[in-house]
C-alpha cells in the first residue's frame, strides 16, 4: 500500500502535467473550431510549445541538477540549424512531412545532445557562477560559429566552409543551406501545433520518469550534497552529465521544431537574450517544478503579445511586470504568507481524513 | 489546467480589446493629421507636392500607356486602407524600425489629407528584429484586417513574414529589407531597397569605371545579413573586374567598437580605398579610428552608411571625401526631398536617413499603385476587400511595366517580376559634411 | 589479529596542507567486526582521517589497504563500493529529499536498473523500486524511523537527521562504517539509544565500525579498542581500560583544555 | 605587435573599469548584477546631455554623471533587490535582468533610437607617442582611471569603517548581523559605489567608442562580466587584470586568427583559463570544509 502511495504522489504531479498539456491541445482545437482563435495566438502555438520544452529542459539543469546555465540557446541552435539541413536535404528522398519533422527533430536531438556531451565533460567540473559563465561563453561561441558557417548541397554531397558562399564551390545546381548571418531561408514549414504536442508529452514522460527513478534521484542527490552523494557511491560526473546531455538534447529536439515552424531562422535568434529568457521562464514557474516551468513558458510567451496595444511602453511594462512578478513570488514576507495559508489548508485536510 | 482556461480567456479578451483600441487609433488619424503640430504652411506644402508627384505619375503613366496599355477610365480611389507596419520599434535594431515608422507616417498623414475619400488606417507593429516576433506582428496585423503591409524592415523578419504573406496572400512592400532572399519565390513580394547583390556590384562597378582604386580593403560585419549579402557580391564581382583587394576583415555586432586591428591590415596591406558595406554608427568608429592612426585612405559605403552626417554629435570632418551609394540625400534640393525633410524635422526633431525616406516612399508607392488601377480599371473602394484580392491588384499594378512611382529615394522606379526595385543608384561624396552628386 | 583478516589496515598515512603536517605515520588495523574508537583533541586530524580513509582527500604518502586491495588510485565513490561508508560530523544530508529517498541514494548502487528502464518504466524498473522501497524501509526501522520516509530531510530534528546519515550509510552495505561524532548533539537517553543501534548494526550487518567521539561514556561504552591521536599522530592505542589510564593521553588533553582556556 | 599589445589594453582597459563595478558588487552582495550594462548606458547618456544640451565642461558632466547613477543605483537596490535579499540568488538574477531590460526601454523612450555620437572630451589632450604608434587620451586617462580606482577601493574596503562592513557582509550576512552591522544599508552603500563607477566607467567607454544608443552598455556589461569572471570574481585586482587581458586577446585574436571569430577566440580561452583556474585568475580557492 505504501508504495502505491508513494508512486502515486509522483504521478499525480506528472499526470497533471500531461492533463495540462492535453487540455491546452483541446481548448485550442476546440477555439479554432468555432472560429474563435486569434491569428495571434494561432501563430504562436508553435513557439509557446518550443518555448515549453525548452524551459522544461532548462528546469532538468537547473531545477533537479542545480546547475546554472546561461547558454541553452546554443543547444536550440545546434538543434534548429541541424533539423533544418536535414528537413532540406531530405526534402527530395522523404516527402512525407510528419516523417521528414520527425527526422530533423531526432537529428537535431542527437547533434545537441553531442553538443552537450563536448560542452558538459569540461563544464560539469567546474561550480556555481563560473559554471555559468563557461556556459555562456559556449554559447557565444556556437553563435560566432555559426555566423560563419555556409554549408550547401550539390549532386557531390554537403559543402561547408568558413568563408563565404563562393567558397563553397558548389555545382551549378547546388543550393545553399546555411547562409553564415542570413542562416536558412526558404525552410519549407514542417511544425506543426499536434506534433508540437506531441513531442512535448514525449519531453515530459522523458523528464519526469528520469527525475522519478534512480537516476533523477542520484542527480537531486548531487545537487544537495556532492561530497554526501560521493560518500554514499554516487558517481558525480556521470549523473551531471546525464542530466545535461539529456537538456541538451531535449533542447536541440525544440530547437528542430521551434525552426521548422518558419521559413527562416538566423543564427542571431539564439543569443544570450534567448538563453536568459528561457531562465526566465524556469526561475518564474519555480526552480525544479515542471508544472510552473509550463505554465510560466506560456503566459510569458503570450505576455509581450497582449502588451501589443501599449505600443511603445510594450516592452517597458514588461520589465515591469517580471520584476513584480518576481518580488511577489520570491519576496520571503509574501512567501511565508502563502505558505501559512498553504499549510493551514494542508492542516485541515488532514483533520477530515 | 485552471490557469490554463485563464490564460485564454485573457488571451481572447485581450485580442478583442486590441482590435477595438486599434480601430480608434486609427480613426483618430485622419482627424489629426490636418492639425498635425506642424504649421498650416507645411501641411499645405505637403498637400500641393503630394499632388504635383501625382500629376507627374499620373503623366509618366499616359505617355508609357498611350502606346500600347489601356487608356484612362478616370476611375477613383475610394474608402479606407488597413495598412500595417512592422518593424523593431525597440531593441538594438529600434532605430531602423522607427525611422521607417516616422517616415511612414507622415506619408500616410499626406495621403489622408489629400482628400477625404480615400483614407490610411495605419497600424505599425514592435518586431524587436526577431523573425518570430515579425510573424507575432503580422498575425496580430492579420486579427486586425490589414489589408496590404509596408514592412518589415529588416531583413531577417521580413524573409520569415513575407512566407506567411505570399500564403496567405497578403501584398508586402518593404522599405529597407534588402536581401534577394526576401523576395525571392513570392509574387506578393516587392522592395524600394535596392537588393544586397545589386549594391554590391554597382559599387564594384564605380570603384572600377571611375578608376578610384588599385588596392581595395573590405570591412564588413559578418553577423549581419545585409553586409555580408553587399561583401559576397562585391568580392565577386571584383575578382571578375580585376579590382585587387588586399585585405578582407569582419566585425560582428559584438565587436563593433574597436576597429585598430581591422584598420591596421588594410594600411599595411597598403589599400588605398576600404569598402565598408555597413551601417552608418560601426562607420563613424571606423572613421574616427582611421583620424587617430592618421591613416587616410579613400571610404566608400553604401546606402546603409547614410544618416552618418546627421548623427547627432558627430564630427561630420571626419566624413569628409566618403563617397557612398546611396538612393537618398537629405540634401537634395527637389521640391519632394524638402518637403520630407522639413516635415520629419518638424514632427521629430531630426534629420531623416535613407531609412525613413524608404519609409516615406512606401505608403505612397501604394497609394499610387491603386489610384493607378483605379485610373485604369475604373471606380475602386479599398474598404472592406479581401487582402487577397487588394494583393492581385497591386501585384498587377507592380509588374505592369508601364507603372513607375517618383519618390525621394528615386525617380522612375519600375519593378520587376520578381519584385526587386529598378532605380539609379546615385553615387555621393561628403564634402564640407554634405553631399554632393557624382 | 593477523593482516590477512583486517578490513582496513593503513601504513605510514599521512597528508600535508600547504607544507603543514596534518596527519603522518598513522597504522591501524581494523578488523572484520570491531569498533574501534578515534579519539583525541580538537583538530587532532580525526576528521582528516576520514577524509583520507575516504578518499576525499589524497594522502600524501603511505598506503590503505581494504580488505587488502590498495585504494590509492579509487576515487571516493570507488571507496564506497569497495566497502567504506561514512557519516559527517557537520550533517549532509540530501535536504530537499524525503527520508526515503535519502536511503534510496544509499542503496544506488544496488538498484539494479538502467537509465532507459527509468525513463520506459520497464518492467525491471518496477520490481527493482519495490525492492529498494522495502530495502529502505527495513532499514529506517533499525531506528525506527519508517514512519518518517516520506517526510522531507531538512525538516527532521537533528538527532534524527544524524540517524538517518547512519540509515544512508549503512544502505550503501559497507564492511567498514566511519561514524564521525554520532551523538553530537543527544541528551544521554539518545545516546544510550545510539549506543545499543551500533551495537545491533554490527551484530545484525556483521561490520566494523570505527567512530570518532567526544562522549567518553559512548567510547568507553561501545569501543572493543581506542586509538588516540593528537598533532596528526598516534599517541595511544589499546582497549577502554588501557587508554583511561594512558599518562600520554591524559596529557593531551589536559594540554588542550589549558590552550583551550 | 606592439601596436596591437597598445590596442589590446586600450580596449581592456575598457572593459576593466566597467568589470570593476562588477566585480565590487558581485563580491560583497553576492549577486550578478546584469544591470549594471544598464547603468553605464545611463551614465553616458546623462554626461552627453550635460555636455550637448547644457553646455557644461566634462568634469562637472561626469559629476552629474556620477551623481545620478549613483541615486539610480541606491532607487534600483531598494526598489528591486531589497525585497529578494533572502530570496535564491537566481531570483535576484532574474530581477536585476528585468531592470536591465526597463533602463534600456525607459532610455529608449527618453533618448529616442537615434545613435548619438559622445563628445570628445579629451580633444585638448595630446596624444602620446611609442615606438611609432599613437596611444589616445583616452587609453592614458581610462588606465589610470583604473589603476586610481582599483587602489581606493582596495584601501577603501581594508581601511575604513564602511569598506571593512562591506567585507564582513561578503563573508558571512549572519554574522555580519550579529556584530552589529547593518546589512541593509551596506549592500546599498556597495550598490551606490558600484553605480557610481559605472558612471565613470560609461563615461570613458562612451569617450573611447563614441556611439551612444540604448543598448550600448549590453555587451560591454557581458564582456566585462566575463572579464571579471576571468580574473577571478570578487577580486579587485583581478577585474582588471581580466578586463584588460580579455582586451588583449580579442585584439591578438583578430591580428594573429581571425576577425570572425574573434569572440569564439576569447570565450575559448575563458574556458580554458577556468577549467585550469577554476576560480579565474586571481580567484580565491575555496576548500569545501568536510
Amino acid at each position: 500500500m505504501e508504495l502505491f502511495k508513494k508512486i502515486k504522489k509522483h504521478t499525480k504531479i506528472s499526470f497533471l502535467n500531461y492533463g495540462i498539456v492535453i487540455a491546452f491541445y483541446f481548448i485550442i482545437q476546440v477555439v479554432a473550431m468555432s472560429g474563435h482563435l486569434t491569428n495571434s495566438l494561432k501563430g504562436q502555438l508553435i513557439p509557446i510549445v518550443s518555448y515549453v520544452i525548452m524551459a522544461l529542459a532548462l528546469n532538468l539543469v537547473v531545477g533537479i541538477s542545480g546547475e546554472l546555465s546561461l547558454g541553452h540557446a546554443g543547444f536550440m541552435s545546434v538543434g534548429a540549424f541541424s533539423g533544418v539541413v536535414v528537413s532540406m536535404s531530405l526534402a527530395d528522398s522523404i516527402p512525407g512531412t510528419g516523417l521528414r519533422l520527425l527526422c530533423a527533430i531526432l537529428v537535431g536531438a542527437l547533434l545537441a545532445g553531442i553538443a552537450g556531451v563536448i560542452i558538459g565533460i569540461p563544464v560539469l567540473r567546474l561550480n556555481g557562477d563560473y559554471l555559468a559563465i563557461v556556459t555562456l561563453a559556449f554559447g557565444e561561441i556556437i553563435k560566432n560559429v555559426l555566423n560563419c558557417l555556409y554549408v550547401g548541397v550539390d549532386g557531390a554531397g554537403i559543402h561547408m566552409s568558413f568563408k563565404d558562399t563562393a567558397s563553397l564551390n558548389l555545382a551549378a545546381d547546388g543550393k545553399i543551406l546555411i547562409n553564415g548571418p542570413m542562416g536558412a531561408t526558404g525552410v519549407t514549414k514542417l511544425s506543426t501545433f499536434m506534433a508540437g504536442t506531441i513531442l512535448l508529452i514525449v519531453v515530459l514522460v522523458i523528464i519526469q520518469n528520469l527525475v522519478n527513478s534512480r537516476t533523477g534521484l542520484a542527480i537531486m542527490a548531487i545537487r544537495d550534497n556532492r561530497i554526501a552523494a560521493e560518500a554514499s557511491g554516487v558517481p558525480v560526473t556521470k549523473h551531471k552529465l546525464i542530466a545535461f546531455v539529456t537538456s541538451a538534447a531535449i533542447a536541440g529536439a525544440a530547437g528542430a521544431l521551434y525552426a521548422l515552424n518558419y521559413s527562416t531562422i538566423a543564427p542571431k535568434k539564439f543569443d544570450f537574450n534567448t538563453s536568459i529568457l528561457v531562465l526566465v521562464f524556469v526561475v518564474l514557474g519555480g526552480i525544479g517544478n515542471m508544472t510552473g516551468s509550463i505554465i510560466a513558458a506560456a503566459l510569458l510567451t503570450i505576455l509581450p503579445e497582449l502588451l501589443r496595444k501599449f505600443a511603445d511602453y510594450r516592452m517597458l511594462i514588461y520589465a515591469i511586470v517580471l520584476i513584480i512578478v518576481m518580488i511577489a513570488t520570491n519576496n520571503e514576507k509574501v512567501r511565508a504568507f502563502v505558505n501559512g495559508i498553504k499549510k493551514k489548508s494542508k492542516k485541515e485536510g488532514a483533520k477530515d481524513e | 489546467m485552471k490557469k490554463k482556461l485563464v490564460t485564454l480567456v485573457l488571451a481572447a479578451t485581450m485580442g478583442v480589446g486590441l482590435m477595438a483600441g486599434c480601430t480608434d487609433a486609427t480613426a483618430d488619424v485622419p482627424a489629426t493629421t490636418g492639425t498635425s503640430d506642424g504649421s498650416e504652411g507645411t501641411a499645405d506644402a505637403g498637400t500641393t507636392d503630394a499632388g504635383s508627384t501625382d500629376a507627374g505619375t499620373t503623366d509618366a503613366g499616359s505617355t508609357d500607356a498611350g502606346a500600347e496599355e489601356q487608356p484612362s477610365t478616370g476611375g477613383k480611389l475610394t474608402g479606407t486602407l488597413n495598412l500595417g507596419m512592422i518593424g523593431p520599434l525597440t531593441g538594438g535594431a529600434a532605430i531602423y524600425g522607427n525611422a521607417v515608422k516616422n517616415g511612414e507616417q507622415i506619408a500616410v498623414d499626406e495621403i489622408n489629407a489629400i482628400s477625404s475619400d480615400f483614407q490610411i488606417a495605419y497600424n505599425p507593429q514592435d518586431d524587436e528584429h526577431d523573425a518570430e516576433k515579425s510573424v507575432n506582428a503580422y498575425n496580430n496585423l492579420k486579427d486586425w484586417n490589414v489589408q496590404v503591409i509596408a514592412g518589415t524592415v529588416t531583413t531577417t523578419p521580413c524573409v520569415a513574414v513575407s512566407a506567411e504573406a505570399n500564403a496567405d496572400g497578403v501584398f508586402m512592400l518593404t522599405p529597407s529589407a534588402s536581401s534577394p532572399d526576401v523576395v525571392n519565390g513570392k509574387d506578393n513580394m516587392f522592395q524600394v531597397c535596392f537588393t544586397d547583390p545589386n549594391q554590391g556590384l554597382a559599387s564594384a562597378q564605380y570603384i572600377v569605371d571611375n578608376s578610384m582604386a588599385t588596392k581595395v580593403a573590405i570591412i564588413y560585419n559578418n553577423s549581419d545579413a545585409y553586409s555580408t549579402g553587399i561583401y559576397q557580391t562585391f568580392n565577386s564581382k571584383a575578382g571578375e573586374l580585376g579590382l585587387e583587394v588586399v585585405s578582407t576583415t569582419t566585425f560582428t555586432d559584438d565587436t563593433a567598437n574597436d576597429f585598430s586591428v581591422q584598420l591596421g591590415e588594410a594600411q599595411s596591406a597598403g589599400a588605398d580605398l576600404i569598402f565598408l558595406p555597413i551601417y552608418y554608427q560601426p562607420a563613424s568608429l571606423i572613421l574616427q579610428q582611421a583620424n587617430n592612426m592618421g591613416y587616410t585612405p579613400k571610404f566608400f559605403g553604401v546606402d546603409g552608411m547614410d544618416g552618418i552626417l546627421t548623427m547627432e554629435g558627430f564630427d561630420t570632418t571626419l566624413a569628409e571625401g566618403v563617397i557612398l551609394l546611396t538612393p537618398f540625400s537629405a540634401d537634395a534640393t527637389d521640391d519632394l526631398t524638402k518637403n520630407f525633410v522639413s516635415k520629419y524635422n518638424s514632427n521629430y526633431g531630426e534629420t531623416p536617413n535613407q531609412f525613413a525616406a524608404d519609409g516615406y516612399d512606401c505608403p505612397y508607392a501604394i497609394y499610387r499603385a491603386l489610384e493607378y488601377y483605379a485610373d485604369k480599371n475604373g471606380d475602386l473602394d479599398v474598404t472592406g476587400k479581401g487582402a487577397d484580392e487588394i494583393c492581385k491588384i497591386l501585384i498587377s499594378v507592380f509588374t505592369d511595366p508601364n507603372f513607375s512611382y517618383d519618390g525621394v529615394t528615386g525617380s522612375d522606379m519600375v519593378w520587376t517580376k520578381n519584385g526587386e526595385v529598378n532605380k539609379a543608384p546615385k553615387a555621393v561624396v561628403i564634402k564640407d559634411g554634405v553631399y554632393v552628386g557624382l | 589479529m593477523s593482516d590477512q583478516k583486517a578490513v582496513l589496515q593503513t601504513s605510514h598515512l599521512g597528508i600535508d596542507f600547504g607544507g603543514l603536517t596534518a596527519v603522518d605515520e598513522f597504522n591501524i588495523s581494523i578488523a572484520p567486526t570491531e569498533i574501534k574508537g578515534l579519539i583525541g583533541p580538537n583538530g587532532a586530524g580525526k576528521t582528516t582521517i576520514f577524509n583520507l580513509l575516504t578518499k576525499v582527500y589524497q594522502p600524501s604518502r603511505g598506503t590503505i589497504l581494504l580488505d587488502g586491495k590498495d585504494t590509492r588510485s579509487m576515487s571516493p565513490v570507488q571507496v564506497n563500493h569497495a566497502g567504506i561508508a561514512r557519516t559527517f560530523q557537520n550533517i549532509r544530508l540530501f535536504d530537499q529529499l524525503t527520508v526515503e529517498e535519502n536511503v534510496k541514494i544509499g542503496l544506488h548502487d544496488h538498484i539494479k536498473y538502467g537509465m532507459f528502464s527509468g525513463i520506459f518504466r520497464l518492467p525491471s524498473f518496477w520490481k527493482e523500486e519495490k525492492r529498494a522501497h522495502e530495502e529502505a524501509l527495513k532499514l529506517l526501522d533499525i531506528f525506527g524511523m519508517a514512519d518518517e520516509a516520506d517526510v522531507r530531510a531538512d525538516s527532521l530534528p537533528y538527532g534524527a537527521q544524524r540517524r538517518l546519515e547512519i540509515v544512508r550509510a549503512l544502505a550503501t552495505q559497507p564492511k567498514l562504517l566511519l561514524l564521525d561524532e554520532p551523538a553530537a548533539g543527544m541528551n544521554p537517553s539518545e545516546t544510550e539509544e545510539l549506543m545499543n543501534n551500533i551495537k545491533k548494526i554490527r551484530d545484525e550487518f556483521k561490520i566494523a565500525v570505527m567512530l570518532i567521539e567526544h562522549d567518553m561514556n559512548l567510547v568507553m561504552g561501545i569501543c572493543e579498542n581506542i586509538v588516540v591521536v593528537n598533532f596528526g599522530k598516534i599517541i595511544a592505542e589499546g582497549t577502554p581500560a588501557q587508554i583511561q589510564n594512558d599518562p600520554q593521553v591524559i596529557e593531551a588533553y589536559l594540554g588542550g583544555r589549558k590552550e583551550e582556556d | 605587435m606592439l601596436a596591437n599589445l597598445i590596442n589590446g589594453i586600450s580596449l581592456g582597459s575598457v572593459y576593466a573599469i566597467i568589470a570593476l563595478g562588477y566585480t565590487m558588487v558581485y563580491g560583497i552582495a553576492k549577486m550578478l548584477n546584469f544591470a549594471h550594462g544598464d547603468v553605464i548606458m545611463v551614465g553616458g547618456y546623462v554626461a552627453f546631455c550635460s555636455i550637448s544640451y547644457l553646455g557644461w565642461p566634462p568634469i562637472l558632466a561626469v559629476l552629474a554623471s556620477v551623481v545620478v547613477c549613483t541615486i539610480l543605483g541606491i532607487v534600483i537596490e531598494g526598489l528591486a533587490y531589497k525585497p529578494l535579499r533572502n530570496a535564491t540568488s537566481l531570483a535576484v538574477l532574474i530581477t536585476a535582468i528585468g531592470v536591465s531590460y526597463f533602463l534600456q526601454n525607459a532610455a529608449l523612450l527618453i533618448w529616442t533610437s537615434n545613435t548619438k555620437v559622445f563628445p570628445n572630451v579629451f580633444a585638448n589632450l595630446p596624444a602620446i607617442q611609442l615606438g611609432g604608434t599613437q596611444i589616445a587620451p583616452v587609453t592614458v586617462i581610462t588606465v589610470l582611471a583604473n589603476i586610481v580606482i582599483m587602489i581606493a577601493l582596495t584601501l577603501f574596503t581594508s581601511r575604513t569603517k564602511m569598506g571593512k562592513a562591506m567585507r564582513a557582509v561578503s563573508e558571512d550576512k549572519g554574522a555580519a548581523t550579529l556584530m552589529g552591522i547593518n546589512v541593509n544599508r551596506t549592500i546599498s552603500m556597495t550598490f551606490a559605489i558600484g553605480s557610481g563607477l559605472a558612471a565613470i566607467a560609461g563615461v570613458l567607454l562612451c569617450s573611447a567608442y563614441p556611439t551612444l544608443m540604448p543598448t550600448t552598455g549590453a555587451m560591454p556589461g557581458i564582456k566585462a562580466f566575463t572579464a571579471a569572471v576571468f580574473g577571478g570574481i570578487g577580486s579587485i585586482p583581478g577585474a582588471m587584470l581580466g578586463g584588460v587581458l580579455l582586451g588583449v586577446i580579442e585584439i591578438f585574436g583578430k591580428a594573429y586568427v581571425s576577425t570572425q571569430l574573434s569572440d569564439a577566440i576569447v570565450f575559448a580561452v575563458l574556458i580554458i583559463v577556468l577549467l585550469v583556474k577554476p576560480t579565474g585568475l586571481l580567484g580565491h580557492k575555496i576548500r569545501e570544509k568536510v
